[in-house]
């Protein structure tokens, strides 16, 4: 099970091979890419922190739960973190499995999760100013409130 | 024995600190050692609603004990991918 | 639009690049690989046969369609012909799109309707013996008898 | 002129052949091709029930014309991907 976050180049052929097994008939890979607008707004590159020890155990967790929930033979999940251009790969997850519905499915799922729980951030650079985008499927957007209440 | 403070993205960024150290007190839970940081940047005060926190790698709800030797991290809504 | 039929190896980094964008956000390519099992017999390896300029010309109809009905930016359409090993990719597909929920839903999309659709035929060939496999989803199995009948 | 007959995966090895022609008759349809064909490759009846048919690489149904200098394909379940 490949996991990793890294400031180095992302490439699906290497997810691939790191995954595949004699028993798999369907691989799913999902680049995550940086596209040159956001909420109407022209993207000039984004900037990654991360939270590397700790976002490397959160995405093993949430693969290793994949891998159980969906029967998978394998899956990996890299972040990449730093200064990324338009077109470059922030995210790339890949899984294994038999057939393909699950692929897609587990493919899915993974990166549903990756966005509430990782502990990485992108900040968005424009020509005119720049901000951390807070993620709307965040965990902390969904919970916190209400945890606030609690204590 | 100190609690190690990380901070990431916008919390790091309007504290102007990634990383620095809180003396642990008797009984600190999340919360407390919070309290502690917000006194010494209160402006982070406008991030709490949607804050998270991570002990050790771990998220933790805010009435968790943090024993001295610990490290907090404050977790500001993710966004990767 | 990249679409192709042919005996050369399919990689995901090619199929990538061919339909990124730089409007794309989400990425997501599908290979159908060549498994060592299939409805519990051994397989040794299998070979495909095609009918190449149809093949491509309905893969293209799909891809078009796939691109209209999810809005993406692009996608891309391989298939391998002749013999391949256990664990060469057969299939390759690949969509761009501006958000992850449709580049899921239509690669598998895309998938589905290849495997009812596109005049491709594998033989397995095991230990002892070889089968040319009829696809359960191919048009001919859901609507022939029922075309039989208007004859 | 002829009707160019193309055959496939398991339906060419049945008939030892995947490319053949057969003289155009007035009034051809894709049915009354296919039953010439079946005259000369009888084994390829057991196969009539699943079988699809492409007119210059389009499917069309057993009722469609078959005009001279046509390409029909016969097409058995598909098992790409």
């Amino acid at each position: 099970m490949l996991i990793r976050v890294t400031d180095e180049v992302l490439r699906p052929d290497d997810a691939v091979a790191a995954v595949q097994t004699r028993a798999s008939g369907a691989v799913t890979v999902f680049l995550g890419v940086v596209r040159d607008n956001n909420l109407g707004r022209n993207v000039g590159h984004l900037e990654y922190d991360a939270y590397p020890a700790m976002a490397e155990r959160v995405m093993r967790e949430i693969a290793e739960e994949a891998k159980a929930r969906f029967g998978l033979e394998d899956c990996a999940v890299l972040h990449r973190t730093g200064r990324l251009e338009i077109g470059e790969t922030s995210l790339l997850v890949a899984v294994a499995s038999g057939h393909r519905a699950e692929s897609f499915d587990a493919g899915h799922w993974l990166v549903d999760e990756i966005k509430k729980r990782v502990p990485v951030w992108k900040k968005e650079v424009w020509e005119d100013g720049e901000a951390w985008i807070e993620g709307p499927e965040s965990l902390g957007m969904q919970q916190a409130p209400a945890g606030m209440r609690e204590v | 024995m100190d609690v190690t403070i990380l901070l990431f993205a916008s919390i790091a960024e309007k504290a102007g600190s990634r990383k620095l150290s809180l003396p642990s007190e008797p009984g600190d839970t999340v919360a407390k050692v919070r309290d502690r940081l917000l006194e010494r940047f209160p402006q982070l005060v406008d991030s709490l609603p949607t804050l998270l926190y991570a002990l050790n790698e771990e998220y933790v709800k805010e009435w968790e004990p943090v024993p001295a030797g610990s490290t907090l991290a404050l977790i500001p809504p993710v966004s990767g991918g």
